[in-house]
């Protein structure tokens, strides 16, 4: 039972690597009505390339700012070059589903196939430990705590309050009305795929840096809890997004701390249809309704 | 396929072929290179001793992933498309209960490196195994731990199929020398963070921790607990001296913590003697088909493996024929013949001493093999340690007689 | 109408809410037997709202609906349908990827192949069914002059040939009573013409309607009576003629 | 021809056959009916366990593998079986999260689903014998048969293709029947669909129950030619190689997604085999998956909508004689 | 080709002039040979029976979808199959008939996008003068756009395209759904403003006596080309098109009755 305040701290951890991504992930189908199922691959390989920056003598932190690029640049390119055109052809959500699955087993082999079936690490220390009550967080993880809450305010902030955010929005639900509102609307869209995957780059490196090494399937392996997250945050909800992730990580270590850790996801994921049975559209779903309307 | 002992054998013409069929993708996929890296200098020592029978020999990958459902089309497609295939190293554990069938059923002679207990009593006519069940490890970690005095200790292992097969044995092993496993935890694979988990191990307060786990899961624990408490010894098992496992739990709780207080236990092999000589110069000198060789120098698989594809061939001249159905009766026969029998240390020795017309008794590069009635070899468990120089220093032997004793 | 009408649908004090908006606010009235009952107010007046209420797609928070003398209040969509209701819907909603022959021979009753049993006894079990519905489908696309785009996907047809897929879908389903949302906006007028003689000679046969409408001359011409709405409650009910005289109609079409 | 040849071969045809089966459920549920069951491997799996511990015999001490409900049935009730529990347990799933929720997170949580129930199969162990699964189901009527291996093997192919016809007929009965018509309906606009009087709850229901029987179908078919069955076989990322096969091959078309499953998870995966082995070990495994996402991405951008789109009115409904029209 | 073609003299030189367009989807051909003109402070309807392709000509020339063949021409500037954004720009205002909203934006967001190429305070003032032109949206500015009637639903597509001033405007059905009051509103205050203050005006309408009545010229259109090419006054008196593509038969009510209020 004394572990569950600690358990509460290491969920914070999890939950805020789980934000920035479940946000970035979710920022992709409100914006681009992608379900990018090659988000986790692309953490990983974001994860890669700040892992070069890093192991070429660059400062951990400035290699994280290395892997946003990275992730901001290659989904941008990824958009431009691939989903788009099929998007264009025609493909529909589930037929992009499977483009962004072929995507995804293509990343990860590669990048299989380049660095080899092996393990990384990043040089880097945590830092001193800081005791909070009876939860214990390292410097890097109060840092990675901090990002994830600048990272929302921002996102927050970009889609509410910014001309672009709103054109994003625009843009997902009409883009041939919004371009006929004066909307430069491949512009918007590579703008929306540079912000969140410069998401998905910041949460593939602190993903690393919470699990000390990584290998080609890291970030994959993490896909289904940033998914989960998103879909119980309401699809399409930055705010939801961050509340299903604090839900998704704090309640899988204390289930962890209650009764076997074997469930941990378990039972976060039971969580997740419950929560859907009574509330069906996540917990923040306005845009999500007004979508099922539409529909 | 007809195989009386009265029909002709087959002729061959051109390169003989052997088979590493294991997982080279999928969370086992360590297990492939291993395999491969003593297949490829064998198949050179042969190839110099100017071959089997006037042919050259081979070696070919195949890759399990490691799930049956992948390795049984696998082995179908490598029995029909393989031209003469003569021999195989694998299954693993992951795929054997699967594809042993098929490949016995084939007449194709496997020296499979599966731990399973379910082979113990194999009666498949062309199932070898020169390795011990996975759940001897157990045993011999228990052992060891005792013998150093801790009491209280930790089960850590990962979900998987072979991580798990070490547990019973370890539990009761450990119980019956009068320890106590305080705490006995299966960890879910590659998660983000078990700090839960550690917290809970802490609170159980354990002097070793016992684990076996995909290198990315053991280092997230490890490091996790460094963090939150600082190491504690750990035992491991063969996988845990695997290149990947050292790399990355090196990495993450850093070589020093690593060489202070790690541990591993697995099959015994002197790495040294005769055999071994010949193997590790083989395999040092396949540089260009085996990256990194000197990593498994001192790997007991991959010199089984080794000493496996020089079984075989060496049946191959007892035979005459490097027909699988006419050799596979002879494997036992060059191995394990005490008396009387010359010991001969490499192909090229024994090739010399068929031809003299002696018996001879392979002693490999793993050390002696001595069939069982089950086609089984095992032997003594080792316990090594780590050190940042990258040698793993021997630390115990543990005796296959007291292992015995304690397996279920 | 020489007959005493027979009230077919009562709506009594039905309520529905969003948020603090009263979208409809204690609406009542009835509907007769073989009459166009027409419904109309100005915009956001909580027409389409009552109407979706009566064909079971929104939940009233209040209020009853009876129809032929049962209470179908709160009673699923499909329910409704199947006891002879059928609503259309102000923006089109059509199946996009069936053809408009589908489309119409989706909405016959009483389908023989329609249950996996059917479904398996193969075309010799419902065969007979589906040529009389391929029949009425056929028929009704003569009609509404829709013919020739009768093998066209229903999701490329222009606006207003969906609005008339609409209608023909709602009458295929054989309705006793039908509860039509502006079905001629976007229609040309001449083909709207010829359907309002169509839907008069269905009203004739017995067919119950309720009609939404904005053109007023329409409603002049086809609904007896009419019931007009305005802020979801009820305002006047009569002949059009009675009804355009008040002055609260005229107030409230002022402040629309 | 060898024998091993024709065991590679027969071996091939069984896989292909047991997954034209498992595709053509899952088409119909998603092609037709517009279910994104991400979930449908764990109906395949529920079938391969069924038929497994129905036919291993009754659990003992000192057994090498561990489960529940352990019979000895006999051919062919483990598939019925099979079939059966994945049937109910689609009817208990789909009674969840079939109602209230819309498609797309309806699909995200049948992928939730999937994971959940691979860590359930390798956590609970007393279940299903845990991560090492289970192993020696027998083959059916092997004994009682009394063939040799080879024989027995495309006796085996013939009944997995007599099963895969039945299939094919059944699913096409639906599908060109006035109820396939009215699901693809109702795929495409639900309310519509209700308004004109269809109960699509139930019709949804029907047939998520339908495509998770020949899920468990072909599961339980697999198990017993495999003879062994684990968590490893079942993971999610398995439920996408047949939506690949439905969407190349071209969704709701039932040839096209026979074309489709030629493809994808027998075409793609055994072709890339062929590659040259070059660089080093493992490069080569690698290279092949890269190929196949490439081979997928290739197709659907030539054919967005599949190698065999669906076709409207391909089902070409016939009036009566008299009503031909006049002119 | 214009099968009757009036006399254009007396029409202000055309600001956008459509010549021998051809568009459609994939490959089926709609629109084949359309020609079209509307100049500044000219308010020009096109009407025809459902499918002739009215919808599919304005996207060609909105460039919502490619202009297979001829030429789009806005002021001196060859404009054909340029982008929509770009369109935008050189004020050319669109309202589909369809799809006429963004349905997950509030209304207020729907206003803002729509005026999404003016500054900050210009976007503010023209939201007040848009919203007094439609004051039943000032009470659901924060309501999402999907959930509005039908007819608030239109008032908005058309508040949001007026958002930008266009100097082009084109309507595909402006009025359905909307109230009687209001369409009459629409046509015969609104869009006779904005004609008298300069704008060109380009309509669909199938209240075809209703928007011929404040028209300056008008073309039929049917089958993918336009049939007649009049002077809407001209057209309106004609009894062959009355019959044919008006929905007027002889017995029917006057065309004040249909196109007023009330009464
Ligand atoms: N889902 C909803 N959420 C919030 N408000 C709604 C919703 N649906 C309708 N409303 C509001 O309820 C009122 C009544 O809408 P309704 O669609 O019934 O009007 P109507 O009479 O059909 O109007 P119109 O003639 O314009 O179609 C409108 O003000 C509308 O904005
Ligand atoms: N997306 C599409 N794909 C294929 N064909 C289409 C598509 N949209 C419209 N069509 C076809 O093009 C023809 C003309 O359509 P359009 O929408 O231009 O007609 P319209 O004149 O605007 O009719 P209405 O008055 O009914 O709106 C119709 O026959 C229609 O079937
Ligand atoms: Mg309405
Ligand atoms: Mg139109």
């Amino acid at each position: 039972m004394q572990q569950l305040i600690p358990a509460f701290g290491f969920g914070l951890i999890t939950a805020s690597i789980l934000a920035i991504a479940a946000v970035g992930f979710t920022l992709q189908f409100s914006v681009t009505n992608i379900l990018n199922l090659a988000y986790g691959d692309i953490m990983t390989a974001c994860a890669f390339a700040a892992y070069l920056a890093n192991h070429a003598g660059v400062n951990i932190w400035i290699s994280l700012v290395v892997g946003a690029l990275f992730g901001a640049v290659f989904s941008m390119l990824l958009n431009r070059l691939v989903y788009f055109g099929f998007v264009r052809r025609g493909t529909r959500l589930f037929g992009m589903i499977i483009v962004t699955i072929a995507v995804s087993l293509i990343i990860q082999n590669l990048l299989l196939a380049i660095f080899r079936p092996t393990f990384f690490t990043y040089e880097a220390s945590q830092g001193p430990s800081y005791q909070l009550g009876s939860m214990v967080f390292t410097a890097s993880q109060l840092a990675i705590m901090g990002i994830a809450v600048v990272a929302m305010v921002c996102v927050h902030l970009l889609l509410t309050q910014t001309q672009l955010g709103k054109a994003m929005r625009a843009t997902a639900t009409n883009p041939g009305l919004a371009r006929s509102c004066g909307i430069p609307t491949d512009q918007v869209i590579d703008a929306a795929w540079l912000v969140s995957g410069a998401l998905c780059g910041i949460a593939g490196v602190a993903l690393v840096l919470n699990t000390a090494t990584f290998s080609e399937t890291t970030g994959a392996a993490f896909l289904v809890p940033i998914i989960a997250s998103a879909v119980l945050g309401g699809i399409g909800q930055p705010y939801g997004a961050m509340l299903g992730a604090l839900t998704i990580g704090i309640a899988g270590e204390t289930a962890a701390a209650l009764m076997s850790p074997a469930y941990k996801d378990v039972v976060a994921f039971v969580i997740l249809i419950v929560v859907l049975l009574v509330r069906p559209q996540g917990i923040l779903s306005e845009i999500a309704a007004a979508k099922e309307v539409a529909a | 396929g007809s195989s009386t002992q009265g029909a002709k054998p087959k002729t061959y013409t051109g390169t003989l072929t052997f088979a590493s069929f294991n997982p080279f993708t999928g969370p086992d996929a360590s297990f492939g290179p291993e395999m491969a890296a003593g297949c490829i200098p064998a198949a050179n020592t042969i190839n110099q001793a100017g071959g089997v029978l006037g042919h050259q020999v081979q070696c070919i990958a195949v890759d399990t992933r490691g799930d049956p459902a992948d390795a049984v089309p696998a082995a179908q497609k490598m029995i029909a498309s393989t031209e003469n295939l003569v021999g195989m190293n694998g299954p693993s554990s992951d795929e054997a209960l699967a594809t042993v069938p098929i490949i016995d059923r084939a007449h194709l002679p496997m020296f499979a490196d599966s731990g399973q207990a379910a082979f113990d009593k194999s009666t498949y006519k062309y199932f070898y195994r020169l390795t011990p069940p996975d759940d001897a490890a157990g045993v011999a970690m228990a052992i060891y731990a005792y013998n150093k005095g801790y009491r209280r200790g930790a089960a850590v292992f990962g979900n998987d199929l072979s991580s798990q097969g070490n547990v019973p044995n370890l539990l009761t092993a450990f119980a019956k020398l009068g320890g106590q496993i305080v705490i006995n935890q299966t960890l879910t694979l590659d998660q983000s963070s078990y700090r839960t988990e550690v917290t809970a191990l802490v609170a159980a307060s354990p002097d070793v921790i016992f684990t076996e786990a995909d290198p990315q899961t053991d280092a997230a624990y490890l490091s996790q607990l460094q963090q939150l408490h600082g190491l504690i010894p750990v035992i491991g098992t063969q996988p845990t001296v695997q290149p990947p496992w050292i790399k990355a739990v090196g990495g993450a709780v850093g070589r020093d913590a690593l060489s202070k207080n790690f541990a591993a236990a697995q099959p015994f092999s002197t790495s040294q003697g005769p055999a071994w000589d010949v193997y590790n110069k083989a395999l040092l000198a396949a540089g260009s088909e085996v990256p990194q060789p000197d990593q498994w120098s001192q790997d007991p698989y991959t010199e089984t493996d080794y000493d496996a594809i020089i079984i075989m061939a060496l049946a191959m001249l007892e035979a005459k024929t490097p027909d699988p159905s006419f050799y596979n009766a002879l494997i036992p026969a060059v191995v394990g013949n005490a008396t009387g029998a010359t010991e001969v240390h490499s192909f090229k020795e024994g090739m010399d001493a068929i031809a003299a017309g002696k018996k001879i008794n392979y002693v490999g590069a793993g050390g002696p093999i001595a069939f069982d009635e089950y086609q089984n070899s095992t032997g003594a468990f080792e316990l090594i340690g780590y050190s940042t120089n990258g040698s793993n220093p021997q630390l115990a032997v543990v005796s296959a007689e007291d292992i015995a004793k304690l397996r279920r | 109408m020489e007959a005493q009408p027979k009230p077919i649908l009562a709506v009594s004090d039905v309520r529905r809410d969003y948020g603090g908006l009263k979208a409809v606010d204690g609406a009542s009235f009835s509907a007769m037997q073989g009459r166009i009952t027409g419904l109309i107010g100005p915009n956001g007046a909580g027409k389409s709202t009552l109407i979706g209420i009566i064909g079971g797609q929104i939940k009233p928070n209040a209020g009853s609906i009876t129809f032929d003398g049962r209470d179908i209040t709160g009673l699923a969509p499909h329910k409704i349908a199947g006891r002879g209701m059928v609503r259309t819907f102000q923006l089109s909603a059509e199946f996009t990827k069936l053809t408009v022959l589908e489309n119409l021979l989706v909405a016959a009753p009483d389908q023989k192949g329609e249950s996996l049993l059917g479904a398996e006894l193969s075309r010799l079990y419902w065969g007979r069914n589906e040529a009389a519905n391929v029949d009425a489908a056929r028929d009704v696309l003569d009609r509404f002059e829709m013919t020739p785009k009768e093998d066209e996907l229903a999701g490329n047809l222009s606006g207003g040939q969906k609005r008339l897929l609409e209608i023909m879908r709602a009458l295929m389903t054989k309705p006793t009573m039908l509860l039509l949302d502006e079905p001629f906006a976007g229609v040309n007028p001449t083909l709207a013409r010829q359907i309002e003689q169509y839907l008069l000679d269905l009203r004739d046969e017995g067919l119950s309607m309720i009609m939404v409408e904005h053109e007023l001359a329409v409603v002049e011409r086809l609904c007896e009576p009419v019931v007009v709405m305005a802020q979801g409650k009820v305002i006047s009910e009569g002949s059009m003629r009675d009804v355009s005289a008040r002055k609260e109609v005229l107030d409230a079409y002022l402040v629309g | 021809m060898t024998d091993a040849m024709q065991f590679y071969i027969s071996t091939l045809l069984i896989y292909l056959f047991i997954d034209i089966m498992g595709v053509l459920g899952l088409n119909l549920q998603f092609g037709v009916a517009g279910i994104i069951n991400f979930a449908y491997i764990v109906f395949v799996g529920v079938g391969a366990y069924t038929a497994a511990v129905v036919s291993l015999g009754p659990d003992y001490p000192g057994n090498f593998q561990h489960y529940m409900f352990g019979a000895s049935w006999p051919f062919p009730l483990p598939i019925l079986a099979g079939g059966v529990a994945a049937g109910l347990l689609s009817l208990v799933v789909g009674v969840i999260s079939l109602r209230r929720l819309r498609s797309d997170y309806q699909a995200m949580v049948m992928l939730v689903l999937s994971l959940i129930a691979t860590l359930v199969a390798s956590n609970a162990t007393g279940l299903v014998n845990g991560p090492a699964g289970l192993a020696t189901i027998p083959q059916p009527l092997y004994d009682q048969l009394g063939l040799n291996p080879l024989e027995y093997q495309w006796v085996y192919a013939g009944w997995c293709l007599f099963l895969t016809v039945l299939v094919f007929l059944f699913v096409r009965a639906i599908t060109r029947s006035p109820l396939g018509r009215t699901l693809r309906a109702m795929r495409d606009n639900e309310r519509a669909a209700s308004a004109v009087g269809k109960n699509v709850t139930l019709l949804r229901l029907v047939i998520f129950v339908v495509g998770g029987v020949i899920a468990g179908i072909s599961g339980a078919v697999f198990a017993e030619f495999i003879q062994a069955w684990s968590p490893g076989s079942w993971l999610y990322p398995e439920t996408f190689v047949f939506l690949a096969a439905v969407l190349v091959g071209g969704a709701a078309n039932n040839w096209g997604v026979i074309l489709g499953t030629l493809l994808v998870p027998v075409g793609f995966l055994e072709a890339t085999r062929f590659l040259p082995p070059i660089f080093y070990q493992g490069f080569i495994e690698a290279m092949q998956w890269v190929c196949v996402g490439l081979l997928i991405l290739l197709f659907l951008w030539f054919r967005p909508n599949g190698i065999f789109p669906e076709k409207p009115g391909r089902f070409k409904p016939r009036a009566t004689a008299q009503s031909r029209p006049a002119e | 080709m214009p099968t009757s073609s009036a006399d254009e003299t007396g029409r202000p030189p055309a600001y956008l002039q459509v010549d021998d367009l051809a568009a459609g989807y994939g490959a089926s051909v709609i629109v084949n040979g359309a020609s079209a003109g509307v100049g500044h402070g000219e308010i020009v309807t096109i009407v025809g029976p459902n499918g002739a392709g009215k919808s599919t000509f304005l996207k060609a020339i909105v460039g919502m979808i490619p202009a297979l063949s001829g030429k789009v021409r806005l002021g001196e500037e060859d404009v054909t199959n340029m982008k929509a954004n770009n369109l935008a720009k050189r004020g050319l205002g669109y309202v589909p008939q369809v799809n006429d909203v963004f349905e997950t934006l509030s209304v207020l967001d729907n206003l803002a996008i729509g005026g999404y190429l003016l500054s900050r305070p210009g976007a503010a003032r023209r939201m007040e003068a848009v919203l007094e032109t439609f004051p039943a949206l000032k009470t659901m500015l924060k309501r999402t756009a999907s959930k509005l009637s039908g007819g608030e639903r239109k008032m908005l597509a058309i508040a949001r395209v007026l958002m930008l001033e266009p100097r082009l405007l084109v309507l595909d059905e402006p009025t359905s759904n909307l109230s009687a009051e209001l369409s009459r509103m629409l046509l015969e205050e609104h869009v006779r403003r904005l004609g008298k203050g300069g704008t060109a005006l380009l309509i669909v309408e199938q209240k075809a006596l209703a928007a011929l009545t404040i028209s300056d010229w008008a073309y039929v259109m049917a089958a993918g080309t336009m049939k007649v090419s009049s002077a809407a006054k001209d057209l309106l008196a004609r009894k062959d098109i009355g019959e044919v593509f008006l929905g007027r038969s002889t017995e029917g009510p006057n065309v004040q009755r249909a196109s007023g209020g009330i009464c």
